[in-house]
């Protein structure tokens, strides 16, 4: 079973030479961690910044360069800012090649829930909308069971919907999997678990299709 | 040269009334019009809608004005900050309206350039697009989207001249530049106020065409919100 | 009767302190020379340029700082450059006060042709039709007839049309004019000219509402 | 960072086929793209649309393309400085769209940003307006206006750095900013090219995201449609 940093790590062998990425808070921040530095990249915070990078030293911090988290950042060698229309007009124009996201549901469809719980939870959608709604390459990073074991891998989402049939791969603490057909299909086993963990762990319909390798991280 | 210059955040905010709409800049707590906002909560106007991407936090920001219940209505994309603001919210005091960012965006701007209208693909399918035009392009589903109205647009800059042109600095960029020129009424605070010709005219961010009034804000405050180090 | 400084003389009168002013082609670029130079104005060019000068001296001539009539020109304190989106959103948005421009005919409800000659000419619209589109307050400059000596100012266009029901005013040779109700209102006559004058050379409905007085240029 | 450079104007237009869609950047000779154009001669490339404010001149510009043939389709604002142009369209040889240049602008930058469609009040009530959907908007009618799809946009800025970052210079920035990444391939050529870090973030006019290929042109001739001096 892998934690969140073994998540990121996983996640951050899918990042491509050349690669615009979009990193949501939580797991998906820390992908910038472990991504191979042989590889071109540039991270987008949808904030306004285009080759944002790591936290500052203490005397560097800078009021007014924050992430898309609130956090305080630096920026790269290459760097630019840009106003909110411009940094969504990236995102919706599919300018941006990945986007790394948490989700609180995940549907066999590839539909994502993860801004709202009526009546408990209302913190609002932020990007996220924009995000999925135009991106090419979403990968969703996230636990495959809740904090009471409830599968996060859904037949279909109950929660309110973020965007439809547009999430592309899903990587958990128990597997890596993608969609196709409108089920969940099983790619990858976390270190230590079988394939029947993950079975019993999911609610939506999964492909087992041969052998399932155990992931390399 | 047109003068847009004001004394201070008193003549700044002249002519704002209760019931009114703003718009203000800012993400998170970067890049908020500090001053106006202050003038806000001492001027006690009520019953105003704000379109703002965040709603600050308890003791700062927009949050100012929730404490003190002057809002009526919040339009946002992202209020996960602000405690006060979720139990308004839950219990039904005040009205939100949550828009994806992007569209909050974009919205702002065609306000800005006199685009009634246009679509995008943000929220299709989820409680965003209920009651809204849906159509497909490139066989793809989009919604329509139409232009914020707002009376008056609340703007931190880091640098204007007296013309009203502008400079934003890093991220406190955001959602400042689209705002200008998107209400009635723009009103910029500015960390330094320079003669005109002190600007290069071509790294202008904002000409002063969008910009009716600015001043010089007496303090700022910048708070961060996530410290982060490494 | 005036000639094309004198159309534009009395344009400038128009001009109010605090004015955003966008300057067609031809006649309305001679307004620029008659404004009062006790009031604030700036003069937009579409191209991308707010604050536009005079023209240069020949040692400062820059081939990166042309008007839209494609002229060199200068930029004053306070200027700024801007790419043809933000330019035409000043336009849309109606942030520009006043635009002045030219015309082939003008007709009584206010529509308006400067475009095309249909086999005969073909130039384009350029910018005309954002500006007529939008514009809250529109001034035309032009002869009252052209040169067959046939008026210009007709119950309805013959032309191609660039907006219809926008001109807000007239500034001709022999008059000033606007629109009510549909019909051309005489408001001034050019030093010289008689009500029958104006009368002969204009085909549209005329509204001749009292003493009409010559124009003070 | 990711490099963006290409060696010179050769590679830079590699996959430039007949019949495709270019975006050239420009108004009058002002920040039109010398270098690609003079390529896009060189390899004689046939029936190609060209989206461009203007023309260019008879003997610079589009107009060496006009020239020789090589242009089906232009889709442009205003093309009265070009003889020949007009020549090849009252003869019916070329195919000519001419729409608004606020529209044209506008139509360019919802292809950058993945907005489908917008409306505009330009045109209503004219030849612009045939055949497209007609929508009031706070009582006033507009007409809706699709995104461009073009397959190269050529592009001249003043500065530029490997990461693909653009400065552009006065008004010879026009439609060039717009155009960037309003193709699926957008090709750069600058004065000058710098290393990144060289440009500061904060006045960079367009960041390389919206760039696939950048170099430093040969030469630049830069001439000027109507000197006009006090």
């Amino acid at each position: 079973m892998l934690d969140k940093n073994g998540i990121a790590k996983r996640i951050a062998q899918e990042v491509q030479d050349g690669f615009y990425v979009n990193l949501g808070i939580g797991i998906p921040t820390l992908v910038a961690n472990y991504v191979r530095d042989d590889i071109e990249l540039e991270f987008q915070s949808e904030n306004g910044i285009l080759g944002m990078g790591p936290f500052p030293r203490e005397e560097e911090v800078d009021a007014d360069l924050i992430n898309a988290g609130k956090q305080t950042i630096t920026a790269l060698p290459g760097a630019s800012f840009f106003d909110s229309s411009m940094s969504f007009g990236m995102i919706r124009g599919q300018h941006v090649d990945l986007t790394i996201l948490g989700a609180m549901e995940v549907a066999q469809n590839g539909n994502i829930a993860n801004w709202k719980i009526p009546g408990k939870m209302v913190k609002g959608m932020g990007g996220a909308m924009d995000l999925v709604g135009s991106a090419k390459n979403i990968i969703v990073a996230m636990m495959h069971t809740n904090k009471a074991g409830d599968s996060k891998l859904l037949k279909t989402c109950s929660l309110p919907l973020t965007g439809v049939e547009c999430v592309t791969k899903i990587v958990t603490n128990l597997a890596v999997l993608d969609i196709v057909d409108k089920k969940f299909r099983l790619l990858e086993r976390a270190p230590g678990i079988s394939v029947e963990d993950i079975q019993k762990a999911t609610e939506g319909e999964l492909i087992i299709e041969g052998d399932i390798p155990e992931m390399s991280i | 040269m047109i003068n847009k210059t004001v004394n201070n955040v008193t003549e700044a905010l002249e002519g704002v009334q209760d019931g009114m709409t703003f718009m203000l800049g800012g993400f998170g707590l970067s890049g908020i019009p500090e001053n106006s906002i202050q003038e806000l909560v001492k001027r006690n106007v009520q019953n105003v809608t704000c379109i703002s991407n965040n709603a600050g936090v308890d003791d700062f920001g927009l949050g100012l004005l929730l404490k003190k219940k002057q809002i009526k209505k919040m339009i946002s994309s992202y209020v996960g900050e602000n405690a006060e603001f979720e139990r308004q919210m839950l219990s039904g005091e005040l009205d939100v309206e949550l828009i994806p960012q992007g569209t909050l965006a974009e919205r702002c701007r065609a306000a800005q350039n006199g685009i009634p209208a246009f679509y995008t693909p943000a929220g299709y399918g989820t409680e965003v697009a209920e009651g809204k035009e849906v159509r497909d392009f490139n066989g793809k589903p989009h919604i329509m989207e139409k232009a914020f109205e707002a009376d008056f647009a609340f703007i931190k800059a880091w640098k204007g001249d007296e013309a009203g042109n502008l400079i934003f600095k890093g991220t406190a960029r955001n959602f400042n530049p689209v705002m200008c020129g998107a209400a009635k009424i723009t009103v910029v605070e500015v960390e330094e106020l320079v003669k005109p010709g002190e600007l290069d005219p071509n790294f202008v961010h904002i000409p002063g065409i969008f910009v009716q009034r600015i001043f010089k804000g007496e303090k700022f405050e910048k708070r961060i919100e996530q410290r982060t180090t490494k």
